[in-house]
């Protein structure tokens, strides 16, 4: 379907507004369904989607395997690391309450750092499922 | 008494057939695809299971709001996001795995795969 | 050469202290072994190193024996791994008496092995030289053990150690053999004597060997004879029957093993584990009262008869020997089970008389294989005029076991004999006599053909000459001391003595 | 009351109809139709989790099983080019009876269990509580999944990253490189 | 304020040392990276242990919030004493990785590879240090995720159907799990492991808890392996990498026994042993397990399918030890989960090391192999005779508590079958003894040279450690004492 002129334009604005809902998801999470593993599916969804309209070695283009395991780890790390902090601020692991000095801030501040983690991270490996169970067709 | 038995309970006993159907298929048939998929409903079906028993009558979704007071319990929801996620990585896994086995045997059949490595 | 260095030796060995000695004595011999190890690119160097360290080892245990004499407490623990069970090394008169027995002919042994190894062409002789020294020094933990657990381990050890020897040749047959003996060996230990040793310690909480034994009062005496059964059947190398078949099946090792393993080390290992069980475990009182021994015994006796009269039937030499050395085993478990000082006396006594007496036979038997490639009894008619010092050798064996005097053997079996009177066992006598007699009829008849015999094609033996001369040697100094214990057997009496209690 | 008993109505309806898909996907063998009634399952079960007032769940559901596992298996189906399941040579007694046996444990074990939607329930009692009167004023998250999900067992969370990132790392490995690794048959071969 | 936080970083450590790994360059750094890590692992491990062997407790609220509500890692001895394994197994198995997985793994994908097996380890730590159920399955869920992928990394083709067969039986004991959990939550309420004993103690003749601990037993049951749910662990050990199959071998399984432990002793306490059948099916699991296993293992004809049988029969011993479900026996137990892990773990390095100069397992490629690798034949030989309980190696004591523990019963039918298993491991340690040293080599053998010292020094310290802890047990009997009091397994006289 990489030939077909419609689905380019329409991929090509339903990009962005995907996005978006993603990003949506991913903030809203603290007040609505959502949360960063939704964004990050949907996010990644996203770029299959684009994928699915112009092809493997483009979308491989804008995000290369290696980009895409190193995305993965910052993830990961972020979540991890806002842990390691807590507990270099004198509190226990993931204790978020010493992020600021008002403790509910602070949870605040937690939640939105490990949220954008999983969300980094899971909207990484999806995409890199998916990359690598199509790229095994050639 | 038995109606009440049967109203409070009929929801578990359907999700417990769910499972069933799940795990029934996981183990009895030989496509690897298809036992994953089984295994996909044996899980789900597992989440189902979690949630009715977070869940409280006349409640309603744990997002806390002046307009309610009876939420449902948000403990088995957040457990249930988690196995959702093993559940998927479970399945990407397993399906790699088919992938291979096609390419290293021809095939995808569990019977087709025991004659090849009997007839070494 | 070697006085000098034992002069050397004696020298450095007062200036250590009891327990330094105690060590040295078990684990020279595996250095040694390391040394071998490595000299074995020169086999003369390597059979230098063999023959130092058997002669150290062996003055060092003699220092040993002189200090116990002096009433030294020789006592170490080297580990705990048990809470409460120690692997402790302590030496008394029945394990210096053993150990006393095991590196003097030890020494014998690597003189006889160096000829006979070397006449012989066999392969691997650096593995081979390597594990005896590591089962010597195994069976000297052995007579050291200080408690029943340390007893365990190295009576488990020595049966893995010996094991390459046993299947030295590698060939098919020489496999066949060693499983058996491993198998049987393992077996036993594994299943009956670990049984027995846990059912001692759940009882009695404690593994040490006392005087008087640690049973007493503790165990059922109706449940006695079953747990003494566990440990005679469990210590599967003093190879009372049913449990005798590793020892014909062990014959397919090289003689020099045959020699000193299966008819000192291993076989003494397992009859001085039984006197060890008897007198400090159970300790004689218990088993006269509980009557724990009245029904064991007859196994015993009938194993001393079943052996001697398979002995007879067997045609090849060194399975004759064989079977000979199963029912003299016997002798010293009968000798146990008697549980009258007498009894043990003579048991203790027969460990060491027995010793000397079957390792010249063996020697004999080795030396005829080498000299004239001839295993089978009925190819040695005549042989005797071509090689006398071999046939001399072996028909004084033959006596000593036979129990005639004027050699050492009559000793041991005089005061098995009166133990048997003591205690009024008429038909133990008998049995005791009637194997006599069947010595002299299985054993008598090789040196008889051998020197008044004819070879089979009648033919005479020009070619054949005497065995190497280290074989000799061996043989000549074993066959003596045979003569001089019927003369001095004082030290062993004494210990015996001493081990049975009869002060 | 009346919502009780819409909801009562939409709950029986949906379980009837994953009864119906479970069936079906048991008795089918053409693998493409399986993974679109495996996809319509998930679906369906999301509707039922929104019904059951778990909003997130169904959300994740929808997402993941109709979502990413469904794509996942047309992938491998396209890959693996076999569209029809045979049936395996040996009749299917034992796992028969193992289900049977696990299913009944499991009715069994169902007797004592507070009745559905019972809000005296120890599982409503005990810990959910907290959760629901404090999170507000402790996280300052209204929706108390989130803050169950990211502050009071903000670990478990953790460990759900981890077996993704697993998976993922997992995946590259196996068909993560273009050119294909051939397996040797045997160690001998 | 790192002292406090210790026990959390030794999960912590490994987990932020994964994803770096990860995007290291392929080569030796990801191993340097990784050595580092599970040798600092160790040392924590080890300090752990130091604190609670006097049965003091560590308690860490994860994210400061009390339990139930928050995660807990409580840690008594029977964790620290289990970490501990696990740590100092990954610490030696990684010198002996560089070579070996140079070999068997493709370059380009080392980084990788590593960063998998730090997530192995990541799971298998986290399941011993968590206090709450639910953490728990999650990091079940690490570790078999991880060691799935890892076993599909062998090199022939097997490998991919072993680690299928073994994901799809593991999904299926993660879900029972999850069901057990589920069920055991419905009736309590809560997650935390203490809180479930706590609340389980007035309910423990519902229905649903029996339930509820039936299907977590046997979700148990699937990762251990035990009889007759064993089915996938051969296939998995024999085709996994050779660094994999020590790893696994020599920890995974030890892992579920402590799960099972913990669960069945800590969480449902030692009343709700007593009233249900639970020790009996213990018991008779175990004895099948034990002859059965040993049985199938004589007649391989593949060393580490062998091994893996053998695996199966000892863990079976561990499962006896907790049917008699005293302390004696339960001691037992944890000992043997010490030793074991030191057998096996000498024992595969040592097949690692035939397939590394070899290229197989198999007995017909190894015949007479001892007189070119001598080295690698003795540390089998030794470990073998470890494993049937020889005096003076570790497995003597582990026999001797179990035989102690059966004898205190006068279970007297235990103790037979303690003994016929030790008489069968004579066997089959004895067909690999014969091959290797008494068949004659072929003439191919005559190039095979002994393995490289990188091989060697790791399977030597554990062989050395068979003989060590065979003599000196103040650790292994001490710490495995202390913990089977900790687990309230009332000694069997009261």
């Amino acid at each position: 379907m990489k030939h077909n002129l419609i689905l380019r334009v329409i991929a090509k604005y339903l990009f962005p507004v995907i996005a978006l809902f993603a990003f949506y998801v991913q903030f809203h999470g603290d007040y609505g369904p959502g949360g960063g593993f939704q964004a990050g599916v949907i996010l990644s969804v996203a770029f299959i989607l684009y994928t699915l309209v112009f092809g493997l070695e483009t979308a491989e283009q804008v995000l290369p395997h290696h980009v895409l395991r190193i995305l993965a780890s910052t993830g990961v790390l972020i979540y991890a690391g806002t842990g390691v902090a807590t507990m270099l601020m004198g509190g226990n692991f993931l204790d978020y309450g010493l992020l600021a000095l008002n403790p509910v801030e602070g949870q605040h501040i937690g939640i939105m750092l490990i949220e954008i983690g999983i969300g980094i991270a899971v909207s990484a490996v999806m995409l890199m499922i998916f990359f690598a169970f199509a790229g095994r067709e050639r | 008494m038995m109606i009440d038995i049967i109203v409070g309970h009929y929801n578990y006993w359907v999700v417990v057939f769910l499972m069933m159907a799940g795990f029934y298929t996981v183990i009895s048939r030989g496509n690897l695809i298809k036992k994953i998929a089984g295994l996909n409903i044996f899980q789900t079906s597992v989440f189902l299971l979690y949630i009715s028993i977070g869940y409280v009558s006349e409640g309603t979704t744990p997002i806390i709001d002046e307009a309610y007071m009876t939420y449902s319990n948000p403990l088995p929801h957040a457990m249930i996001l988690t196995a959702i996620v093993v559940g998927v990585s479970t399945t990407a896994l397993g399906l790699a795995l088919v992938v291979r086995i096609k390419e290293a045997y021809g095939t995808i059949e569990e019977d087709e795969i025991h004659d090849q490595d009997r007839s070494l | 050469m070697l006085l000098i260095r034992l002069q050397g030796c004696w020298g450095s060995l007062h200036t250590m202290s009891d327990q330094q000695l105690l060590l040295l004595a078990v684990f020279l011999p595996f250095a040694g072994a390391i040394g071998i190890m490595l000299c074995g690119r020169w086999p003369d160097l390597r059979e230098a190193v063999t023959l130092t360290t058997a002669a150290t080892v062996c003055a060092i245990v003699i220092a040993i024996y002189s200090r116990f004499n002096d009433g030294a407490l020789l006592a170490v623990d080297i580990a705990e791994p048990l809470p409460g069970l120690s692997i402790r090394f302590e030496v008394e008169s029945l394990g210096i008496l053993f150990a006393l027995v095991a590196s003097f002919l030890w020494l014998i042994t690597s003189i006889y092995a160096i000829g006979y190894m070397r006449g012989h062409h066999e392969l691997n002789q650096t593995r081979f030289y390597t594990l005896f020294a590591v089962a010597i020094g195994t069976t000297l933990g052995v007579a050291f053990a200080g408690n029943l657990l340390s007893l365990f381990l190295w009576y488990e050890i020595l049966t893995i150690a010996t094991y390459p020897l046993v299947a030295h040749a590698g060939t098919d047959e020489a496999r066949r053999g060693a499983r058996t003996y491993v198998g049987i060996l393992l077996a036993t230990s594994i299943v009956l004597q670990l049984l027995a040793i846990l059912i001692t310690y759940t009882i009695t909480g404690s593994l040490d060997f006392r005087e008087g034994g640690i049973l007493a009062g503790k165990l059922d005496p109706a449940w006695a004879g079953l747990l003494y059964a566990l440990f005679i059947f469990g210590i599967g190398k003093a190879a009372v029957m049913p449990f005798h078949r590793w020892l014909p099946a062990a014959m397919v090792a090289p003689t020099p093993v045959s020699a000193l393993l299966h008819a000192v080390a291993v076989v003494k290992a397992g009859v001085f584990a039984v006197l060890k069980v008897t007198i400090y475990i159970f300790g004689t009182d218990f088993i006269t009262n509980s009557g724990a021994n009245d029904w064991l015994i007859w196994f015993a006796g009938g194993t001393i008869l079943l052996a001697s009269l398979v002995a007879m039937t067997k045609d090849n030499l060194k399975l004759r020997l064989a079977y000979s050395t199963i029912s003299q085993l016997s002798y010293v478990v009968l000798g146990a089970l008697l549980a009258t000082n007498i009894g043990l006396l003579g048991g203790a006594l027969h460990i060491s008389m027995h010793a000397f007496a079957k390792i010249t036979l063996f020697f004999a038997a080795g030396a005829i294989l080498v000299a004239a490639n001839k295993s089978e009894i009925s190819d040695m008619g005549g042989l005797g005029r071509a090689m006398p010092i071999t046939f001399g050798a072996f028909l004084i064996g033959s006596l000593s076991i036979i129990g005639l005097p004027p050699f050492g053997g009559m000793w041991s079996k005089w005061y098995l004999g009166l133990g048997t009177v003591e205690s009024g066992q008429w038909l133990l006598l008998s049995v005791l006599l009637i194997s006599s007699l069947l010595n002299i009829a299985y054993l008598l008849p090789v040196s008889v053909k051998g020197f008044f015999g004819k070879a089979r094609d009648g033919t005479t033996y020009t070619r054949i000459k005497e065995a190497p001369v280290s074989c000799l040697i061996a043989m000549m100094i074993t066959s003596f001391a045979c003569v001089l214990l019927f003369f001095y057997p004082d030290p062993f009496y004494e210990l015996a003595l001493n081990a049975a209690g009869g002060k | 009351m009346v919502t009780v008993l819409i909801d009562t109505l939409i709950d029986i309806t949906l379980l009837a109809f994953l009864a119906i898909t479970a069936i079906a996907i048991i008795r089918i063998h053409n693998l493409f139709v399986i993974i679109m009634l495996f996809s319509i399952f998930s679906l369906h079960s999301a509707g039922l989790f929104v019904v059951m007032d778990a909003a997130d769940v169904a959300f994740t559901e929808a997402a993941v099983g109709a979502g990413i596992s469904t794509v996942l298996m047309l992938g491998t189906l396209a890959l693996t080019k076999n569209h029809e399941e045979k049936n395996p040579s040996h009749r299917a007694r034992l796992p028969l009876l193992v289900v049977l046996i696990t299913g009944g444990a499991l009715i069994y074990g169902t007797y004592d269990i507070p009745s559905f939607g019972d809000p005296l329930s120890p599982a409503q009692q005990h810990v959910k509580p907290r959760y629901i009167e404090r999170s507000m004023e402790e996280t300052g998250v209204a929706n108390t999944v989130t803050a169950v999900l990211a502050s009071y067992r903000g670990y478990d969370t953790l460990g759900e990253v981890i077996v993704i990132f697993t998976a993922g790392i997992g995946i590259m490995l196996l068909i993560g490189e273009r050119l294909m690794r051939r397996k040797k048959r045997e160690d001998d071969g | 304020m790192i002292e406090q936080n210790l026990s959390l970083l030794l999960v912590v450590i490994p987990l932020l040392s994964a994803p770096i790994v990860a995007i290291l360059p392929n080569g030796r750094i990801p191993w340097l990276m990784t050595l580092i890590t599970t040798w600092t692992c160790l040392a924590i491990a080890g300090w752990q242990l130091s604190v609670v062997i006097d049965g003091s407790i560590i308690s860490y609220e994860l994210g400061g919030w009390a339990p139930p509500w928050g995660i807990e890692y409580r840690i008594d001895a029977v964790n620290a004493f289990v970490a501990l394994i696990v740590s100092a197994i990954a610490a030696i198995t990684l010198p002996y990785a560089l070579l070996s997985v140079e070999k068997e793994i493709p370059l380009k994908q080392t980084s990788l590879f590593y960063s998998l097996f730090l997530l192995c380890l990541v799971g298998l730590l986290g399941i011993t240090q968590t206090g709450d159920v639910f953490n728990l399955f999650v990091f079940l869920e690490i570790s078999s995720l991880s060691s799935y992928a890892l076993i599909a990394m062998g090199e022939q083709r097997r490998a991919l159907t072993s680690a299928y067969q073994y994901l799809i039986m593991g999904s299926i004991g993660a879900t029972f799990l999850l069901i057990g959990i589920g069920l055991v939550y419905v009736e309590t309420g809560t997650l935390n492991m203490l809180d479930l004993q706590q609340r389980l103690h007035p309910i423990l003749d519902h229905r649903t808890v029996h339930t509820g601990f039936a299907f977590i037993v046997v979700g148990i049951a699937l990762k251990l392996a035990l009889f007759p749910l064993h089915l996938w662990l051969p296939n998995a050990y024999k085709y996994s990498p050779s660094v994999i199959s020590v790893f696994l071998a020599a920890t995974a399984t030890k892992v579920a026994v402590y799960i099972m432990l913990r669960m069945v002793f800590t969480v449902f306490s030692n009343e709700f042993v007593r009233i249900t059948p639970t020790t009996h099916i213990f018991l008779l699991l175990g004895i099948f397990g034990v002859i059965l296993a040993s049985v199938a293992a004589i007649y391989q004809t593949d060393v580490k399918r062998l091994l893996a049988y053998s695996s199966i029969a000892q863990v079976s011993y561990m499962v006896l030890g907790m049917g008699l479900a005293s302390t004696l026996g339960i001691t037992a137990t944890l000992v043997h989960v010490f030793n074991h892990a030191l057998m096996k773990g000498a024992l595969f390095m040592a097949c690692g090391a035939m397939v590394y100069r070899v290229g197989s397992s198999r007995f017909f490629k190894l015949n007479g192999l001892g007189r070119q690798m001598p080295w690698t034949f003795t540390a089998i030989f030794i470990a073998g005779l470890s494993l049937i309980g020889i005096p003076g190696t570790a497995g003597f004591i582990s026999k001797w508590y179990f035989m102690l523990a059966a004898l205190e019963q006068q279970s007297w039918i235990i103790v037979l079958v303690i003994l016929l298993g030790s008489l069968l491991a004579v066997v089959y340690v004895w067909k690999i003894v014969e091959v290797m040293f008494f068949r004659p080599a072929p003439d191919s053998a005559a190039s095979i040279k002994e393995a490289p010292i990188l091989l060697l020094i790791p399977m030597w310290v554990l062989v050395m450690a068979n003989i060590y802890f065979g003599f000196n047990t103040e650790l292994t009997v001490n710490v495995a004492d202390t913990a089977a009091r900790l687990l309230g397994v009332a000694a069997y006289h009261e």
